[in-house]
């Protein structure tokens, strides 16, 4: 049945000249999926874990304690000025090697590239999370810590109970301007051939020619994922609104 | 000026506190003792120190120089900041811009520091708050955002807050000069309920008939010193200075007209 | 036909080499020229039909574009004869090389044949011809990175089990930097899918391959490609010899 | 005290220029005690140079071809007329949502090498699709900073400009787009440097940028700790070149914000 | 309310003129008629329809019914923008928010329109801003840029920008409610100045004594509607009407203290 439903694409698809003749070979399809089905993974990933950092380091920013901001202040600049695929090739070709050769062999080496894509698109837009929320914390009103202090709280209370729940409301829009530029930053993987989507389109129209034809299905696939992650991030918004804050 | 010896039922001692910013001095050797269950009004000009004072007492600033002791507590002494957090606990605070947190509603303004710092239950924390609403005539605006108060319901609300800690002391720091002449009336009322009640406080204020209605003790600051105190008729009625004279009656200070909430 | 008829038009034989390292096509690191067999061939190519010759590098990814759409006439890119792409393209009947896969790994790693290689990575360079026979036959699992070089440095961090690229290029290099490459060899003593090597052009353009095939014979014929191997170092030149003895008694 | 921290918060120390320097100097240090490697380092430079000049070349291209085509998107996006409007959103919407790398892989495959005008053959090299294909993305965004800053313009502006009997178009020439500029320098900066660091991505179809430059160098050389100093030089290289981009919007920024 | 014949020094006529935004009805039947060289004042409460009243006279805004004539033209009848852009060269408009270009010095302000829209030379357009720039007595400011000058300064130079088309009529919205007292007096001074040059002018102004002094008629608008009309004699001192007697006398309407600059 799902056969039939295959083939009745391909030749309505062969109508409008496009060929989508890479449907009934098993290993392209599976790989095709999977390709999917990654690139979906790599996203559910990297937004929390770009979350998490980005929380982080904009803790260490406005620290006010040198040996937290200084190193993380050197690392955000680094990764905002550097291209995310040199950074990955720097990350997965160089130091993984030098990693290897610290564990004594490659054979000990746990890092894959899925690992790599993880890590320098997740902490590269955890840096843009740094520095919005950096901006938010630094727009709370001194006298409102104040009285936080008075209070009783101590700095990380502050910063859990205060100026964070503030700084998340005005650093909202940001955040999901940089989730969406994540979703798409996850492509850079093809160059290290994790499988996401467009690693197996290139598989699979280096053998084929239908670059179009696929090109088609990724813009609309991407389309699709951020639309979900601005609805998601409207929603947030509306939900974290308080009245009489912000606009 | 007059160094008096702790008695027993003293509660905040300050002796000989100096303070400077930089090169700018602004204390400069503050005297000051206020018994349990008192009244102290620090009147001034502005910028003379008052609000500095007040935040030497609760440890927000530390002097240069001096001695400020709190019950048993010698706050100059204070060394790390679980000290100086310990001490804030036993000290209720009200500024004059409310700076109530924004994002939570009033009841939570209200019992997120007796639940994330004394560890009360949420249940135990809100009945308390409740409580304290209702002191400050606003239990039907728990569920409010601070955003969706006038000016007078969130400094009650800051007041309400600043109790929820069961302070052994209040510090008020001209909790009403932010406030329209309508709503002023709202928070005076409130606070003097509170001092009839017994609670230790210290008022920086410009409502001058309010600060003479209910204080033990009225307390002069100029430039960085305690320049005069006395009761109430010694320094309304009876100074001899004419710096106070012509400030008390509203000429050489910004005394607001009053409206000290009888009405209400 | 059309493309023979602009080459001559043009006085220029545009070929699509691919610089995936010595011996078959590299930068010399000296004088920043294009060097290697490909080079060598396509040079003979254009002198044979009497253009100048200008080059195009390609890469895996793109080769097969960059010919359908006219950018190169011929391509000279490592690229061994298939089946698959016989359908699509059109070719020069007389090979110039054979070569296979070889597969680089750790001399420790226990694979002895290419059917030791299931359920382990193997890395290639996207593109390769040799991603579906590994796969398919092998039941390995295929990292596809966009070039050797990234490849062999996935290989070293650990990232593949074996790298298999044209063994011509990995034999040599293997010997070139031995120090660096000493707990690595080729693993696994046959070649995978030992094919033809061929030039490609787009298909139906039958004048052009007869032109070139003459030209590719007569160096065969002639010597010179056994001449390019041996200045570039290939490895084994058995086969040149073959096809030489074969194309010469042919003619006789 | 809290107001004290504050401000030495908000001082930036320029932590990415000390970052840079102190990477830099590894590098030579390291080259210094290696001296086989500096030399061939040393030979390979002009080779990566040239690569680099290419990604400067495409990312100034891109950003004026963006730029141009974003006004006019912008300014559609606003227009008052929805046949006018939605052409525009739907660009805007799906190119801005497109991953850079899918978007200069379209470009390269989709396009023909070459045009034929006039009878002409004109040739349509790789990179000059890697600068259609980066000046796609930018256009949507710079569609999208346009809009924003028209509509953050007070409509007593416009008001102003009609009472005086400028047309739309004239007032949005004359009076409205200039106001626009320095509201929207500080993002087009942003987007500037994110396009640059965008052409790294033509390496993959073929262009030959530093990337690739970088990548031939390290094939020919074959030396591990050379493509280690390699990619190393081609970190620094995009930092060098886009740190003071950014450095002068945060700057730009900073002004605007104290206005 | 008097239907009048158009007489051949009639600049501007409305008759009849209905307006609503969506269901609400602003106004609700206008007459009015302007003189050659009169000066015309609307007065009345706020959002009784005074703006909206300029608004469609220079076109800006289009009627649901009525006539409006602009010397020959038909204001209400043109269909183009062109033709509406043709009619508002001849109308020069100045606003409460005076609404200069910031990114454009005092001249460039003043010249932009006459060099963009009627295409004079630059030397021409310049030699002119500087005469306009000396009648408002801000021949030294020509290089300023609006954000440097006080409100005042930056009215004048509105209203020398409206004069650059050299137009036949002058409508001036509220011109003086965003100044602070002390500035309006130089913004009126320089309206009666060129009232007195004999330009036509209609002015909605809230300075009561101001259009007293000035005007040549007096009309009074409410809810949408001219409640009454005459000299300034007749509105301001015999006017029977208690509306317009307790607006007048500043107890209905939202009028301002008075500062005509006679002290200029
Ligand atoms: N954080 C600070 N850094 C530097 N100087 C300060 C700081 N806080 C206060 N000052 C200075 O200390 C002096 C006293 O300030 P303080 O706020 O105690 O005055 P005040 O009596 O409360 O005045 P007001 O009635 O205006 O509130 C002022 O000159 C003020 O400028
Ligand atoms: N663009 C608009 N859309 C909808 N309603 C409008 C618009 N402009 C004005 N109105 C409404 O029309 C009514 C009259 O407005 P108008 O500005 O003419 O009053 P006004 O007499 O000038 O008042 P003011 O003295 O406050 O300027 C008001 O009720 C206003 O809300
Ligand atoms: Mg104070
Ligand atoms: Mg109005």
């Amino acid at each position: 049945m799902l056969d039939g439903f295959t083939t009745h694409f391909i030749d309505l698809m062969k109508t409008v000249g496009l060929n989508f003749e890479f449907l009934t070979s098993g290993y392209e399809v599976r790989m095709w999926l999977d390709g999917m089905v990654t690139t979906l993974v790599l996203v559910v990933i990297t937004i929390p874990i770009s979350l998490i950092f980005g929380v982080l380091f904009a803790a260490a920013l406005t620290s006010g304690k040198k040996w937290l901001a200084v190193p993380v202040r050197a690392y955000v600049e680094l990764t905002r000025n550097t291209p995310t695929l040199v950074q990955l090739m720097c990350g997965f070709l160089v130091l993984n090697m030098l990693i290897s050769n610290a564990l004594g062999g490659a054979q000990n080496n746990p890092l894959t590239p899925f690992f790599w894509v993880v890590a320098i698109t997740g902490l590269h837009v955890a840096a843009f999370h740094a520095e919005a929320l950096r901006g938010g914390i630094e727009a709370v009103p001194s006298t409102t810590i104040e009285a936080a202090r008075a209070i009783g709280f101590n700095s990380l209370q502050i910063l859990r109970y205060v100026e964070l729940p503030l700084a998340v409301r005005s650093a909202l829009p940001s955040i999901i301007n940089n989730l969406v530029n994540l979703v798409k930053l996850t492509t850079v993987g093809s160059a290290i051939a994790v499988g996401e989507i467009t690693y197996a389109s290139i598989m699979i129209w280096t053998q084929r020619d239908n670059v179009v034809e696929l090109m088609l299905v990724i813009l609309l696939f991407f389309s699709l994922i951020n639309l979900v992650v601005a609805r998601i991030g409207f929603w947030l918004e509306k939900r974290l609104a308080v009245p009489g804050f912000g606009q | 000026m007059s160094l008096t010896v702790p008695t027993s039922t003293t509660l905040v001692e300050l002796q000989d506190v100096h303070l400077s910013f930089g090169s700018n001095e602004v204390l400069k050797g503050i005297d000051l003792k206020v018994n349990k269950g008192d009244a102290v009004s620090i009147i001034g000009p502005s910028g003379s120190g008052k609000s500095t004072i007040l935040r030497c007492i609760n440890g927000l600033l530390i002097p240069q120089s001096g001695k400020i002791t709190v019950g048993r507590t010698r706050v100059d002494e204070l060394k790390t900041e679980t000290e100086r957090i310990a001490l804030r606990k036993r000290i209720g605070i009200v500024f004059q811009q409310f700076n109530l947190f924004p994002h939570l509603t009033v009841l939570e303004n209200i019992t997120i520091a007796p639940r994330k710092i004394l560890g009360i239950s949420e249940a135990e924390a809100n009945r308390h708050a409740r409580d304290l609403l209702e002191k400050v005539r606003l239990e039907q605006k728990a569920n409010a955002y601070p955003g969706q108060l006038s000016g007078g319901q969130q400094q009650r609300v800051a007041i309400a807050r600043a109790l929820a800690m069961r302070p052994e002391l209040v510090l008020f720091d001209e909790v009403t000069s932010a406030l329209d002449p309508e709503t002023v009336g709202e928070v005076l009322a409130v606070i003097r309920d509170l001092v009839r009640e017994g609670m230790t406080s210290i008022l920086v204020t410009h409502e001058m008939r309010f600060a003479e209605e209910i204080s033990d003790t009225v307390v002069f600051t100029e430039n960085g010193l305690i320049v005069e105190h006395g009761t109430p008729d010694e320094i309304f009625s009876k100074s001899t200075n004419p710096r106070i004279n012509s400030f008390v009656n509203g000429l050489g200070g910004r005394a607001t007209p009053l409206h000290d909430g009888e009405g209400i | 036909d059309a493309t023979l008829d602009r080459i001559k038009a043009r006085g220029k034989l545009t070929v699509g080499v691919i610089l995936s390292g010595a011996p078959f096509g590299y930068i010399d690191p000296k004088t920043q020229e294009q060097k290697g067999l490909n080079i060598d061939v396509a040079k003979a190519l254009a002198a044979g039909l009497g253009v100048e010759l200008e080059t195009q590098t390609v890469t895996p990814p793109n080769r097969i574009q960059f010919l359908q759409q006219g950018k190169v006439d011929i391509l000279i890119a490592n690229m061994q004869y298939t089946e698959e792409r016989a359908k699509t393209l059109g070719y020069v009947p007389t090979p110039y090389d054979r070569v296979g896969g070889a597969a680089v790994g750790r001399k420790d790693s226990g694979i002895k044949d290419w059917t030791d290689l299931k359920g382990k990575t193997a890395c290639v360079s996207q593109g390769s011809n040799y991603t579906q026979p590994l796969i398919e036959e092998y039941g390995a699992q295929v990292k596809a990175l966009p070039s050797q070089p990234e490849s062999l440095l996935a290989l070293k961090g650990g990232n593949c089990d074996v790298a298999v690229h044209v063994s011509g290029t990995v034999s040599l290099m293997l010997e070139d930097r031995a120090d660096e490459w000493k707990d690595y060899a080729i693993i696994i003593p046959s070649d995978l899918i030992p094919s033809d090597s061929v030039i490609w052009l787009r298909k139906g353009e039958g004048d052009t391959q007869a032109a070139l095939d003459n030209i590719v014979k007569s160096l065969h014929v002639s010597g010179k490609l056994i001449e390019f191997a041996r200045t570039n170092r290939l490895p084994s030149i058995a086969y040149l010899e073959e096809q030489q003895k074969k194309l010469k008694d042919g003619s006789q | 005290m809290s107001i004290v921290l504050k401000q030495e918060r908000a001082k930036q120390l320029p932590f990415g220029g000390i970052f840079a320097a102190v990477l830099g100097l590894t590098v030579i240090a390291w080259l210094f005690l290696n001296q086989s490697l500096g030399q061939v380092l040393l030979e390979w430079l002009p080779y990566l140079a040239k690569g680099f000049t290419m990604n400067v070349l495409i990312s100034i291209l891109a950003i004026a071809i963006g730029t141009l085509i974003g006004i006019v998107l912008g300014v559609m996006e606003l227009a008052p007329f929805a046949v006018v409007r939605a052409p525009a959103l739907v660009y805007v919407q799906i190119f801005r949502n497109a991953p850079h790398l899918v978007l200069i892989f379209a470009a390269t495959y989709i396009f023909p090498f070459e045009l034929v005008i006039f009878g002409n053959y004109v040739p349509f090299p790789d990179w000059v699709k890697a600068v259609v294909g980066l000046a796609i993305p930018a256009s949507a965004h710079i569609a999208e900073i346009t809009r924003g800053a028209i509509q953050s313009i007070p409509t007593a502006q416009w008001d102003a400009a009609q009472g005086l009997g400028f047309s739309r178009s004239q007032s949005l020439r004359w009076i409205i787009l200039p106001q626009c500029i320095k509201r929207s320098l500080p993002p087009w900066m942003n987007l500037y440097a994110s396009i640059t660091m965008g052409t790294a991505l033509a390496s993959l179809v073929g262009v030959h940028e530093l990337l690739h430059s970088a990548n031939d160098a390290s094939t020919a050389v074959q030396r591990t700790d050379f493509t280690v100093v390699v990619y190393l030089t081609v970190l620094i290289a995009f930092f060098l070149f886009c740190y003071p981009v950014s450095r002068f919007t945060q700057y730009l920024e900073r002004r605007l914000a104290s206005r």
